[in-house]
């Protein structure tokens, strides 16, 4: 019969073994409380509770490319209520990681938001608020980022006329250096698995 | 005041539930002394205050009766209300317990005239309706008390009520004079039968009991749906006294859950099931919500599960109910979750919300006492190494009447052997 | 004993100022023998009470009529021991508290109800209790070695008690000794099944008589003095027993029926029973080619939980499978299983073994499984996949395992026919008919119990001799044979072995009361039992077919042989004995009769109605107690006639009443039908059978069929007393009065 | 009472109405504050996207370091998502040691090391815990006569260990609020997720999430909201217009820090200390009219 899911507990293992917080995952008792408290959950494509029924049953390219692993506001509800005491949030980040480092997209914008983000922590030790958004919109290129950038022009002109736009871009800390080799570290020490 | 010549032959049993009651009767009809200690000021526990029972649907008070009457004719058994077990030491075979006694205000001359609530008009919260009713402070703590004998709240000590209650009595039962007491007692073996609490509810703040008036226990559904309960028997809303329309049970609320408590109490499921039928039997438009995560229907059990799936107004949803939000103007609650067959979002309204909370055993939390194994929940455990305490019902595993009598009738073996065994 | 009798009347509660008491004392007692007549104000006081003790000991008073309060209150004031017979007559609950004082009704109704008991207390005999002339036997019997089996002959052993323990196999263990681990409480981790350890305790226990490759052939008297004929190893074998407990256990389901589950079809699907002595034999292996087993999927409630199959759920399997889903990984870390499952039902503190379960990496699926077939000598299971909303399915499996449920011992493969009685409809052409559960003709052969009501227990529907009861669990038909563990409910190992004791106890405490000639629950301590006037006896069968607990058997010439030891003294017997030579000391055909004649019927132009109340005294009676404390209302034309059971009233007395100008005659029994509430089983269906015969009574007096009624009532039904009466006093009213008042 | 105070990136920018204001009011309660020694970012929530979780934990972990290497107070943390972040490395690294032994590896590259010695703490706990309501009341010259406030409480500031106050129905604020006179109005959806470190990028998603808060809050009456989290001021305050636009709403609904209230109250400069004027959405007149 068509569309039958068949099970493979190869990529199981594969998320016990390669994402953050990824085994934890075997505690749910399906009882749907994460869905039931996230605030998104409408803009999801599956509830998480059946993020993990998709890795039990090997389901790897519909976990990884869901939408649903990267619409995390982190906002812990789902982890403050889970009965199995499951960190659901570190899960769908755990996943959002790894399937960026797989190649895959899950949202555009929340990606490039968040890997610009990274890089700029990387390199500052600090964010800069104003370069932030610029770097974000102009990841997307010349065109998109103009539109994007004039977009959201108003909200920085009233923040800065607000004193709250810091016109001095931001300085690096003095030891970004060593924070990079301590960091570099930790991406080769934690999970998260191999870039693809 | 009280004083019981027992021997180490004798046997204690504390608590005077369902589970103590019948470690005491089956112990005494094969011919052994038995003191069973109470702290209500009436036997029956926790079955008193139930409606009815699953699966059959019968008062629970045919059983009690029975048992009271075997209690009655058996001189093997002695009994003690508002009685608490305030030490022990020794070992199997001889132990040495004091009892600790509650003033009750009332004496034994009481013949249950009535005269005392009649004057009194001093009102505290009903306790055996979990406070959602008042009583009078001189009281009779239900029809089917047994002893069958009035009670005086202590607040009504040194009061110009309790005077009236004493001037009211002809017969000189009232003694407000009454102070605690505590007498000691020798005995071979002790069977703990001090039974449950129900989990406080409060403790799940998300699903707002305590916050709104129309989300309710399990044990408090019982009251309402009992003839003589708060309501005598009508189904209302706290909130507004309207009949319920749309009704929610929440399974598992507390239980199974690490957040509170981790073990299953293994009698709400089929606690809600009997609950459906209360509300179907008294409203037939009512429709019924089952929010669950499991149904665990054991045995013959099943069938009335199958039972109530057949009645169309009852559904099944298999979710963990994520939030409650009350809408302020109507008391009506908004449950949020998420239906895990469909996968689709709950975001549905109901007029009343009844949380199956879950059992919390009574351990022994006596000072100085010998050591008796529990596990993590406070559950005890009956270790064969520490023979002489023992704990029958409830105390050692959530569930449900049949099997604690079970439990308890073979309690009452084992505390037999403890006397055997010197 | 010649009777020295006094009456008290307590005025105390507001029954003074209901009554003339004066009157009372003169009316109520005019009739009778009575030496004193006393009231006081306070009698449950203790100058009340000393009152009563100087009259028995200073006037030798020794049959005390105490006209007061119900007999459920002051029980153990007005008890003055065994050579002193009390009566109770209620003029509280029943008169002062429910009836408007001073009116010549209520006074009209104290007095018929003192006079009532007067009557009883006249027709009262102390009552000795029943000994018989062989030894009584305080010895158990246990049929069946397996762990419940074992562990209550060990227990009882314990206690201090003989045990005889008889399996039928070569050995003792049953499916414990072939288990590899054991799931028990707290949940937490597979322990030893210990099995060899429990043989060894019962060999070392001298206490404990042991029969292997024995079978119970024949079980014949009754408590305290079964015996019990055994055949063990070919040799017959004889011994005497006090008491019984059947332990005869569970048989898997049979697999063969769920070929749709590949069963039979496919070597590598197996039962988990079949799992488990695989797994304790060593090695979890393909059947088909003997290669160690990786990718197991176990099937749930495969059988249970379905109405083509087993109903109910068997209660255990959840556990056993995540047991054995651990024996898989511990025998290959890598192995993958599979759990297919409708809801898991791990009760209590069992949730442990579940998240343990979990957290080892089994892979819980919820759904059913739609199809299981073979692809390349692997197995696959497809299935709806509840909670993925899709069809799934599962390959390269070595293993499936079904979670069969468990049948009690005791159901038959094909349900027995026996021969129908004469006046059964559905008998087939050679007169036979099939057995119902409920019946001790239909459970497997274990106990072989020389009844006339069939040689084994009677079962619940599915065919476990469980009891009916939710308070009373080990309440069972047969008096003095209780059963414990799976064969009296599908249940997990920690219960099995608390049942196992309780039973145990329930049997010892049988013999004990037994002993004493005293009567088991619910009747406990009753030192009555039934007598029989053989000299009248028509050979009827009556008494032998309705007897509830299979108490009397039958000779050649159907001549009623009671066993006083099985007998629960509920009067069943007495009632449906139609030549009333049945009665017990206290209670007894004539005894109601002349109680119901106590009653003054008045003329008809005095237009005061009498109706006859015949009540059941363990429900329906103490919900009229309420009714009183709760200070409701009622007619105050009706007499309480309290009964032992409905079960033991007799027609006569219905007859007896209408034509003495009783108008009507209400009875108020326990709930009937699959969920019944009556102690005695059948007592308030046979009143109610029973009652359908009247009707020739009520037409050879040409009376209208509606002046009897029977009335479902439960304990808690209080606050429906008063319209029950009221309602069936309206009745009476437009049927008019009994034609045959003052004949 | 000293801390080293962990304002975090946002507060020098988007949130410096939050610093602005804190200062001077905790200076006023006799709190002291330390600045961490080149503290880094927190790394907030959506560092997933670059780094891996341990990476995640060693940033963190540095600022703990440095922070048990000097004084060794606790540190206070006014942002939400850096208290959140910190709090739960912390935790973390506590209960397993092997997860601290990895860490500390990290660390060790930069010649750190830690010893998971530092309490991490959040702005409304110390105000609530160590300074107290009734410290708080004491100070007020000018209590905000009954103001109706929605204490928006967001999520990450009780969770996820609800270590001061419960992580479902939260309290801590609305008494804070109520020591200045105030009235928190009853406000179901305060601990609803505004969008936080998403919104951004999320935006048609997340407009939804805050047009609910706004709402909820006018509707049980609140003629402004408090917050204690520059994502939440942020998102709460800046994006009111395009909800109108998007869903024909007319919001226009003051957002302020609980510390700017506190200054109010404690009758600062309107400006200079209460930093009013940073907000986009004017509080002034409301205040102004409340205080009297």
């Amino acid at each position: 019969m068509e569309n039958m899911v068949n099970y493979d507990p190869s990529f199981a293992e594969e998320v016990f073994r390669d994402v953050d917080a990824g085994d934890e995952i075997k505690m749910c008792m399906n009882c749907g409380v994460c869905a039931g408290s996230c605030p998104l959950r409408e803009h999801m494509d599956y509830p998480p509770r059946q993020i993990f029924g998709l890795i039990r049953a090997g389901k790897r390219e519909e976990v990884l490319s869901s939408k649903a692993i990267m619409l995390c506001t982190s906002c812990y509800t789902c982890v403050v209520k889970c009965p199995r005491n499951i960190p659901v949030m570190d899960v769908m980040h755990g996943l959002a990681h790894y399937a960026l480092k797989q190649g895959y997209v899950p949202r555009k914008d929340t990606a490039s938001f968040g890997k610009e983000f990274w890089k700029q922590v990387y390199r500052l030790g600090r964010i800069d608020e104003k370069d932030l958004p610029r770097r974000v919109f102009f990841s997307g290129g010349l065109v998109e980022g103009i539109k994007a950038m004039l977009n959201f022009m108003d909200i920085g002109l009233r923040l800065m006329l607000h004193h709250r736009m810091k016109l001095l871009p931001e300085r690096k800390i003095k030891g970004v250096k060593s924070l990079q080799k301590m960091l570099d570290k930790a991406e080769g020490l934690g999970k998260g698995g191999a870039a693809a | 005041m009280a004083d019981v010549q027992t021997t180490n032959q004798s046997i204690l049993v504390v608590g005077g539930g369902m589970s103590g009651i019948t470690a005491a009767l089956e112990a005494a009809e094969a011919g052994y002394d038995v003191v069973l200690v109470e702290k209500n000021p009436y036997l029956g526990g926790r079955v008193t205050q139930l409606y009815q029972y699953f699966p059959k649907l019968c008062p629970p008070n045919c059983g009690l009766e029975i048992n009271f009457r075997r209690m009655r004719q058996n001189p093997k058994i002695r009994f003690f209300t508002m009685a608490e077990v305030a030490g022990i030491s020794g070992q199997e075979g001889d132990y040495d317990v004091t009892i600790k006694l509650s003033p009750r205000y009332v004496n034994e001359k009481c013949t249950c005239c009535g005269k005392c609530a009649e004057v009194c008009e001093v009102e505290i919260d009903n306790p055996f309706n979990y406070g959602m009713d008042k009583i009078k402070a001189a009281y009779l703590p239900h029809e089917f008390a047994f002893p069958m004998r009035y009670v005086l709240d202590p607040c009504l000590v040194g009061t110009d009520e309790g005077k009236k209650c004493l001037e009211a009595c002809e017969y000189g039962a009232v003694d407000l004079d009454m102070e605690e007491a505590t007498f000691d007692l020798r005995v071979g073996a002790i069977v703990w039968a001090a039974g449950w609490d129900p989990y406080d509810a409060a403790k799940v703040d998300y699903y707002g009991y305590g916050e709104y008036e129309n989300v309710i226990t399990n044990v408090m559904m019982e009251r309402l749906a009992s003839p003589n309960g708060p309501t005598e028997g009508k189904i209302v809303r706290p909130s507004d006294g309207k009949e319920v329309k749309n009704i929610a049970f929440i399974q598992c609320a507390g239980s199974r859950d690490e957040n509170y408590l981790p073990y299953c109490s293994g009698i709400c499921c089929l606690a809600s099931l009997k609950q459906t039928t209360y509300v179907r039997e008294l409203y037939p438009d009512c429709d019924v919500t089952v929010f669950f995560i499991d149904i665990r229907a054991l045995d013959r059990l099943e069938d009335f599960y199958t039972k109530v799936q057949e009645d169309e107004k009852v559904t099944f949803i298999k979710s963990k109910i994520a939030n409650i939000t009350e809408d302020e103007d109507t008391g009506d609650l908004l449950l949020e979750g998420e239906n895990t067959r469909t996968g689709e979002q709950i975001l549905m309204n109901f007029d009343l919300v009844v949380l199956a909370t879950g059992m919390v055993p009574n351990g022994i939390q006596v000072d100085g006492a010998p050591e008796v194994p529990c596990d993590e929940y406070g559950f005890l455990v009956n270790d064969p190494e520490k023979t002489g305490i023992y704990g029958v019902g409830c105390v050692r595993r959530p569930t449900d009447v049949a099997s604690s009598v079970q439990d308890a009738t073979a309690g009452a073996l084992k505390a037999i052997q403890s006397i055997a065994r010197r | 004993m010649d009777k020295k009798t006094a009456v008290y009347i307590c005025t105390g509660c507001g029954i003074g100022d209901a009554l003339d008491i004066e009157q009372l004392k003169e009316e109520g007692t005019e009739d009778f023998t009575i030496d004193i007549t006393r009231d006081h104000p306070f009698l449950c006081g203790q100058e009340g009470v000393d009152l009563i003790k100087q009259d028995i000991e200073g006037e030798g008073i020794n049959t005390v009529i105490i006209a007061a309060c119900s007999h459920r209150v002051n029980y153990d004031l007005f008890n003055f021991g065994q050579g002193v017979i009390v009566q109770r007559v209620n003029l509280r609950e029943q008169v002062a508290w429910s009836q408007p004082a001073g009116e010549e009704d209520t006074q009209m109704l104290a007095e018929d109800n003192l006079r009532i008991g007067c009557s009883q207390a006249k027709d009262t005999e102390l009552p000795e209790p029943f000994k018989a002339e062989e030894e009584y036997s305080k010895d158990i019997l246990v049929v069946g070695g397996g762990l419940a089996g074992m562990t209550a002959a060990l227990e009882t052993a314990r206690a201090g008690y003989q045990a005889i323990l008889v399996e039928r196999e070569d050995r003792l263990g049953g499916f414990l000794g072939k288990m590899k681990k054991l799931i028990t409480l707290p949940y937490k981790e597979v322990s030893e099944p210990g099995a060899e350890e429990l043989i060894k305790a019962i060999e070392d226990e001298p206490k404990v008589k042991v029969y292997t490759s024995s079978t119970v052939e024949k079980i014949s008297g009754g408590p305290g003095l079964y015996t019990v004929e055994i055949k063990s190893n070919g040799n017959g074998v004889s011994e005497r027993v006090g008491a019984v407990v059947q332990a005869t256990g569970w048989v898997p389901y049979d697999a063969n029926k769920l070929g749709h589950l590949g069963y039979g079809k496919f070597k590598d699907v197996v039962t988990n029973v079949e799992m488990e002595e695989m797994a304790a034999s060593g090695k979890i292996t393909r059947p088909s080619d003997g290669s160690d087993a990786k990718n197991v999927l176990f099937i749930q409630c495969a059988g249970s939980r379905d109405p083509e199959h087993l109903p109910y759920c068997s209660s255990a399997c959840c556990l056993v499978s995540m047991k054995q889903a651990g024996y898989v990984k511990e025998q290959n870390p890598e192995a993958v299983n599979y759990i297919l499952y409708k809801d898991v039902r791990t009760v209590g503190q069992a949730e442990d073994f579940y998240r343990k379960a979990q957290n080892d990496g089994n892979i819980f699926i919820r759904g059913e499984a739609a199809n299981v077939g073979e692809e390349g000598g692997k197995l696959f299971v497809e299935a709806d996949d509840e909670l993925l909303g899709e069809r799934v399915k599962i390959e390269d499996l070595d293993l499936v395992v079904l979670a069969v449920g468990m049948v009690p011992a005791s159901k038959p493969d094909t349900t027995p026919r026996i021969k129908a009685p004469a006046d059964a409809e559905d008998a087939d052409e050679d007169g036979m008919i099939e057995v119902v559960p409920d019946s001790g003709f239909f459970a497997n052969s274990a106990l072989n119990l020389d009844y006339r009501q069939g040689p084994e227990l009677p079962t619940l529907k599915y065919g476990f001799p469980d009891s009916h009861f939710i308070c009373f669990p080990y309440e069972t038909r047969r008096t003095g044979v209780y059963s414990a563990g799976c064969i009296r409910r599908p249940m997990e190992t920690a219960k099995a072995i608390d049942d196992a004791v309780g039973a145990a106890m329930k049997a010892i405490q049988c013999t004990e009361a037994t002993a004493e000639g005293k009567a088991v629950h619910p009747r406990a301590g009753d030192t009555t039992y039934p007598e029989f006037n053989m000299q009248r006896c028509t050979q009827c069968k009556r008494c032998t077919e309705e007897c509830p607990f299979g108490a009397i058997n039958e000779d050649e010439e159907a001549n009623p042989l009671p066993n006083p030891t099985r007998c629960r003294r509920c009067g069943v017997c007495m009632g449906a004995c139609p030549e009333r030579i049945i009665s017990f000391k206290n209670y007894s055909v004539g005894m109601i009769g002349n109680m119901i004649k106590s009653v003054h019927v008045p003329e008809e132009d005095e237009e005061k109605p009498r109706v006859l109340c015949l009540i059941c005294e363990n429900d329906a009676l103490p919900a009229v107690d309420m009714a009183g404390i709760k200070r409701m209302k009622w007619s105050p034309y009706v007499r309480f006639i309290p009964m032992r059971c409905l079960g033991s009233m007799n027609l006569v007395w219905i007859a007896d009443s209408l034509s003495r100008g009783i108008d009507g005659i209400l009875l108020l029994g326990c709930r009937h039908g699959d969920d019944y509430q009556c102690h005695f089983i059948k007592g308030s269906e046979l009143a109610e059978t029973r009652l359908s015969k009247v009707s020739e009574t009520l037409d050879r007096l040409a009376l209208e069929s509606e002046r009897v009624k029977f009335v479902e009532v439960g304990i808690t039904d209080y606050h429906k007393i008063p319209a029950i009466i009221d309602e069936f006093m309206e009745t009476i009213d437009e049927v008019g009065p009994n034609p045959y008042k003052g004949w | 009472m000293k801390y080293f105070l962990y304002w975090g990136c946002s507060l020098e920018g988007t949130g410096a109405n939050f610093l602005v204001s804190l200062k001077p009011v905790c200076e006023a309660l006799g709190m002291e504050f330390e600045e961490i020694e080149d503290w880094n970012c927190c790394g907030a929530s959506v560092s997933y996207a670059g780094a891996n979780d341990l990476a995640i934990k060693v940033l963190n972990a540095r600022n703990l370091a440095i922070a048990e290497g000097a004084a060794g107070h606790d540190i206070v943390a006014p942002c939400s998502s850096c208290y959140v972040q910190m709090i739960k490395v912390n935790h973390e690294i506590q209960e397993d040691p092997e997860l601290l032994r990895q860490v500390n590896e990290c660390l060790a590259e930069g010649g750190l090391s830690y010893g998971g010695g530092i309490k991490v703490r959040h702005i409304q706990d110390v105000l609530y815990n160590d300074v107290g309501v009734d410290k708080i009341k004491a100070r007020v010259t000018k209590p905000l006569n009954g103001l109706k406030v929605a204490g928006y409480v967001g999520c990450q500031s009780v969770r996820p260990f609800g270590e001061y106050d419960s992580v479902n129905k939260p309290v801590v604020q609305d008494r804070l609020l109520e020591a200045l006179g105030a009235e928190a109005v009853p406000f179901p959806r305060k601990i609803r997720c505004c969008g936080s470190g998403i919104f951004l990028p999320e935006i048609d998603y997340c407009m939804g999430l805050v047009k609910d808060i706004l709402e909820d809050a006018l509707n049980h009456g609140a003629q402004l909201i408090s917050t204690v989290c520059p994502m939440c001021a942020m998102n709460l305050e800046m994006y009111q217009g395009r909800i109108n636009e998007a869903y024909g709403t007319e919001f226009d609904l003051p957002v302020v820090y609980l510390s700017q209230l506190m200054a109010v109250a404690f009758g600062m400069d309107l400006k200079k200390d209460a930093a009013l004027n940073y907000n986009v959405i004017p509080p002034e007149g409301i205040l102004k009219a409340a205080v009297g």
